[in-house]
């Protein structure tokens, strides 16, 4: 067990992997020089195995497809989250589809990484983006670990699935502290409960998980909410939030991304069908405004899920 | 060629021309769902290119892919089954015409979407040759597996293949773009979309390039036999320029539309030049016999009419496994949606 | 008013507005032969404005916005509806946040037209989507006509209006027959009520509608559906659900995309948010399973919406 | 370039590198957030090339785009003001250096996704000779408008922009490419992403190429002469491959990483080549004393310190504004939406 940052736990799992198995290879731009810091080192340890790419993300993303279905386990590095627009038709209706139209023929084990996913102040319309939700509406297996130990567990877990699945590392998180113990095994499916609570559920994911964590503290002394970090946009934990929803009757959903047709909304769409006669308040969303995100931070800051949009929505809910 | 290996050639030919005909009679009876885009005319090309290919190397297909497939040596009752949805079928039915594959094969699928096969043949060319990749370079530095890419005229304006182009040029990959150059992208002329030809196109990428007569089996063959050598040396990529025909519509379907885009005669010269007569020919010349040839087409139609049968002798998949082989490793809450639905 | 086929009123809305407008042109594969029946005619009618591109959507999207930018208003049609995912950029990206972005010194008046969007028996896995949820999640505005005025009258608003607008014209409406009266106008944002009811709301779009009305016409004597028409998926007239749900205290969506964040997710959360405490029952969504959509037509009809599916859940949901 | 021209390229090329030295620092001291691209090195590109346009042409940015920018003359206040994200930006505000934009003089936007801009300048292109929009040909035939699309030798890569290559050749659309060939995307060689030269790769589509010596503002412009004209009397689009060099990290923020991808004496070599140093020599030979220089120097002093004054004296946008210019034609329900976040 030790302390590291996020950002290094994410580049400790990548060389963990590298160094267990000599079929996962990493492709990306400017990987060899780690623009991004997350792998460092790597293509000095293991020549070969780490190609810089040219800017081709399309057939970058097609090529691991390929060299999936050969044998291979590539890491797929993405240098901005909007990239994978450019990829998505190999990622979405290539990779992700491959396996069930040729009736299992075949595995695709590429992992899809987008380091310093969601806004960061000042990036404006088209490197702000935080696009876990379309991947987990076509399926794909997609996670957003929030704690440094998830970007080293479930990073090895995503490298080690046989499935095509993608990574967001929040841009927010990547400064993180926290504990890390390497011998952790975190599977891809269940979700975290954070904090234990009895008044209300707030589920999260990614950073937003130490915003409602933030919140539920400050409002400790008035509701006592329990967090679950649902660690993966798809699969989602419908065991851990049922659960938990039965208990509190309460839900406030937290997402990053665009609030209609988010991640969020299936949150609460599957709490108003599977968990109805458990809910005692309207369920409450804190998600991004419908809008592409607007350079001025303060412009910024009024369009993004924040702490008093978040008290304000649990607040609301407990006294509902 | 010597004698075997035309024969095999145009059994190959023959297997194709024929299944594909029947394709057409079982999608207009019903029997074979959705869409599916013939062969006919083009069997040249995927038997000349296969005919060079061995055992570990990779092709990646097309939309137009029975011909890829069967001339790489699928099993047509198998391939039958598939594009008639059955259980027994190369993908159990899950893929039908447009995303049939037999990965046994080294055949990584036909692709509903032009150009976006390509770069899985560079991947698995790249794997062929890297550190853990199940192929290690021989020692000679020849590698194992050289990958094909098969597309037509059309798809060489897609960014993705394009893009493909430039990574096995600038990575030197061991594999072979074969672009299946017909003339026509559905309606649209090649020239039309493009001011240069596939080669001068191929040659600003930095590919070895050579044109080809996609009509003529024995210069594919000759064709792809230098050219997956020169892959598989170590020499980079190449792209084969095949200039070929199809001789029916896009699709099945199209007839029922009423498209005017080629004109009868243009057609017609181009089926004087098929290339399953010109082997015929040849064959002739190499001493067969007409009756040898009827032997051989006999030989072919029972072999397809036995595939027929056994594909119609298959089962549909049931209804309960619509699910089936989406991952491969799933995950209870992946598993458990299902009876959300 | 005259009898037209859907698709033929699609057709006839796309050369009414170009003969209307000479800035209207019209762009894709194979449309001057009108390889998908939308443009037959165009080319001889209008030279220089309908023009075949090559094989490269993201290209001739671009093309679009630029041409947008420069006064034209584009028409562009995909010949399978998941050329989406190769233009996603381009469209999600690109036209869709140039305006905001600079601040409203442009505007982008491209039209996407995909005919035959949806399932259709046995086009398998890559031909098979309907991916308006996408483009709504990404703030476009994305129309799904359902009737043959529709057809004809949204797409001309579609035309008409100043931002990017998606239409999909869905497989299972374009051999439909109905009145079109080209003098009728349908503004881009109002839902339509199909038929009146009072026990359960059912929101449909495209071709759902029609099996919804099936399904509440079969139902008559047991249930009195309401059926929303919801014609975009994004913008949501929320307005006309509200009326209807206070009314009936129940509902049901339908919805031809993946459940799992699908748009249904956000009518049923919006539901669970705003009209709480007038729900009776739980929401219940008939959505497509989250799966790729498998070659075989007996699979096929597994995962997608079918009445079977709908009266199940609307019996379900009166009952509750 | 007569004399008058000569001083004009000399304050645009000293404008941007002020603006630029001016903006590292602005970044520096958080009064710009978010990244930015220098431009620093490469002044005589955007500088000669927009030298070369007429009052209706349009050009597409990248994400190194303030050089584009001011180099087509958009005011160096309103776009300080823009970087500082204040409501009296190019933007007000909404866009930031990556997506900086003066619409009015055809600058159609810088842009954050490598390439994707290149399409708009064709749509542009064509819509200045296609019948209905804005601007029909002139009766000699020449095009009121021709586009300008600005790329590094990194893009070169990128499908959108192999395509739009094709469809500009295809078409025979009136723009011209203008490649900055700096050597570099972020840290990769750029021969190490591409077996061919830029050059080599668009003579591939069918452009018209010419190489250019992109340190040598004369040598730009005169290219860029030929190549607007060839592009405006109907010849078809044009590929200046322009060398040159970027004399700072990717961006601002890149000393901060410590990366080693270029040697010091690479970039002493190319600094040595500095274009506005070469200018200002010219200019000593063409008659002008280092007081007329120094004077030059000090006007443009004195233009981007009054820019920053007005940029720093612009409101920031207020936070309930965030939705505004989403839509240009906003309906009741997209309207509303914003009260549900
Ligand atoms: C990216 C993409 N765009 C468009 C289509 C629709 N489409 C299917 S086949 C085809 C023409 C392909 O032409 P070509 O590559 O020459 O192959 P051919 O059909 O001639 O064998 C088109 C446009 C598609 N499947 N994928
Ligand atoms: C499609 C895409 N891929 C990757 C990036 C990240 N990125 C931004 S600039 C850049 C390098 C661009 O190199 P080049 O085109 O040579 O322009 P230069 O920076 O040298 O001016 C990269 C990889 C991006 N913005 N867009
Ligand atoms: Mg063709
Ligand atoms: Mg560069």
């Amino acid at each position: 067990m030790t302390v590291m940052r996020y950002q290094k736990a994410l580049a400790t799992a990548v060389r963990d992997e590298m160094a267990a198995d000599p079929s996962v290879c990493y492709l990306g731009e400017d990987v060899v020089h780690s623009l991004r810091g997350v792998s460092s080192g790597l293509a000095a340890a293991h020549p070969g195995r780490v190609k810089d790419t040219p800017i081709s993300e399309a057939a970058f993303t097609g090529f691991a497809t390929g060299a999936a279905m050969a044998g291979m386990r590539p890491i797929v590095e993405y240098q901005i989250p909007t990239l994978l627009y450019v990829a998505f038709d190999q990622i979405v209706n290539q990779a992700q589809k491959i396996r069930l139209m040729t009736g299992g023929q075949t595995r695709v084990p590429v992992t899809y990484l987008f380091p310093g996913s969601g806004a960061r102040l000042g990036l404006a319309g088209q490197h702000s983006d935080h696009p876990y939700t379309l991947l987990a509406h076509m399926g794909v297996k997609t996670l957003v670990p929030a704690t440094p130990q998830d970007a080293y567990s479930l990073v090895r877990s995503a490298i080690r699935d046989d499935d095509p699945v993608a990574v967001f590392l929040p841009a927010n998180c990547l400064p993180r502290k926290g504990d890390v113990d390497v011998a952790v095994t975190v599977p891809i499916g269940p979700a975290a409960i954070r904090r234990e609570g009895t008044d209300v559920t707030v589920v999260a994911i990614g950073h937003l998980v130490h915003e409602a964590l933030a919140v539920a503290d400050d409002l400790a002394d008035q509701v006592d909410v329990e967090v679950i970090d649902a660690r993966a946009a798809h699969p989602f934990d419908w065991h851990t939030l049922t659960r938990s929803v039965t208990r509190t009757g309460r839900l406030v959903v937290l997402d990053d991304t665009n609030r209609t047709c988010g991640w969020a909304a299936e949150v609460a769409a599957t709490a108003a069908e599977e968990l109805f006669h458990h809910l005692r308040a309207p369920v409450r969303r804190v998600a991004r405004a419908d809008v592409p995100m607007p350079f001025a931070p303060v412009l910024e800051r009024a369009v993004v899920p924040d702490r008093e949009a978040i008290t304000a929505a649990i607040l609301e809910t407990a006294k509902a | 060629m010597d004698t075997t290996e035309l024969i095999r050639a145009y059994q190959t030919m023959r297997t194709i021309r024929l299944f594909e005909e029947t394709v057409v009679t079982l999608v207009n009876a019903n029997e074979i769902p959705g869409v599916t885009h013939e062969y006919i005319g083009q069997e040249a090309v995927a038997t000349g290119m296969c005919a060079a290919l061995g055992p570990d190397d990779v092709l990646t297909s097309t939309h137009r892919g029975h011909g890829h497939i069967i001339g790489r040596g699928a099993d047509p009752g198998r391939m039958f089954a598939e594009l008639m949805a059955r259980v027994d079928g190369l993908n159990h039915g899950r893929g039908g015409s447009m995303h049939a594959a037999d990965v046994s094969l080294g055949i990584y699928g036909a692709n509903g979407i032009v150009g976006a096969g390509a770069p899985f043949a560079a991947g698995a060319a790249w794997a062929s040759g890297a550190p853990g990749a199940a192929g290690e370079p021989t020692t000679d530095r020849r590698v194992r597996r050289v990958s094909v890419a098969f597309f037509g005229d059309g798809a060489i304006n897609q960014g993705v293949l394009l893009e493909t182009f430039n990574l096995a040029a600038a990575w030197e990959l061991p594999m072979v773009f074969c672009c299946e150059n017909n003339g026509y992208a559905v309606t649209t002329p090649a020239a039309a979309s493009a001011k240069v030809t596939p080669s001068e196109r191929a040659t600003g990428f930095g590919l070895a390039v050579r044109e080809v007569d996609g009509m003529d089996v024995e210069a594919v063959y000759e064709a792809a036999q230098w050219a997956v050598d020169h892959a598989r040396s170590g020499r980079g990529p190449v792209f084969l320029d095949c200039r070929c025909y199809r001789f029916v519509g896009h699709n099945t379907g199209e007839h029922m539309l009423g498209l005017q885009y080629r004109t009868h005669d243009e057609i017609e010269l181009w089926r004087g030049r098929d290339p399953i007569t010109a082997v015929a020919d040849r064959l002739r010349g190499h001493g067969l016999a007409d009756a040898d040839l009827a032997r051989l087409d006999d030989e072919v139609q029972q072999h397809i009419d036995a595939a027929v049968t056994f594909a119609r002798a298959s089962a549909s998949p049931e209804p309960a496994t619509a699910m089936d082989y989406m991952y491969a490793t799933p995950t209870l809450t992946t598993a458990t949606r299902w009876g959300h639905r």
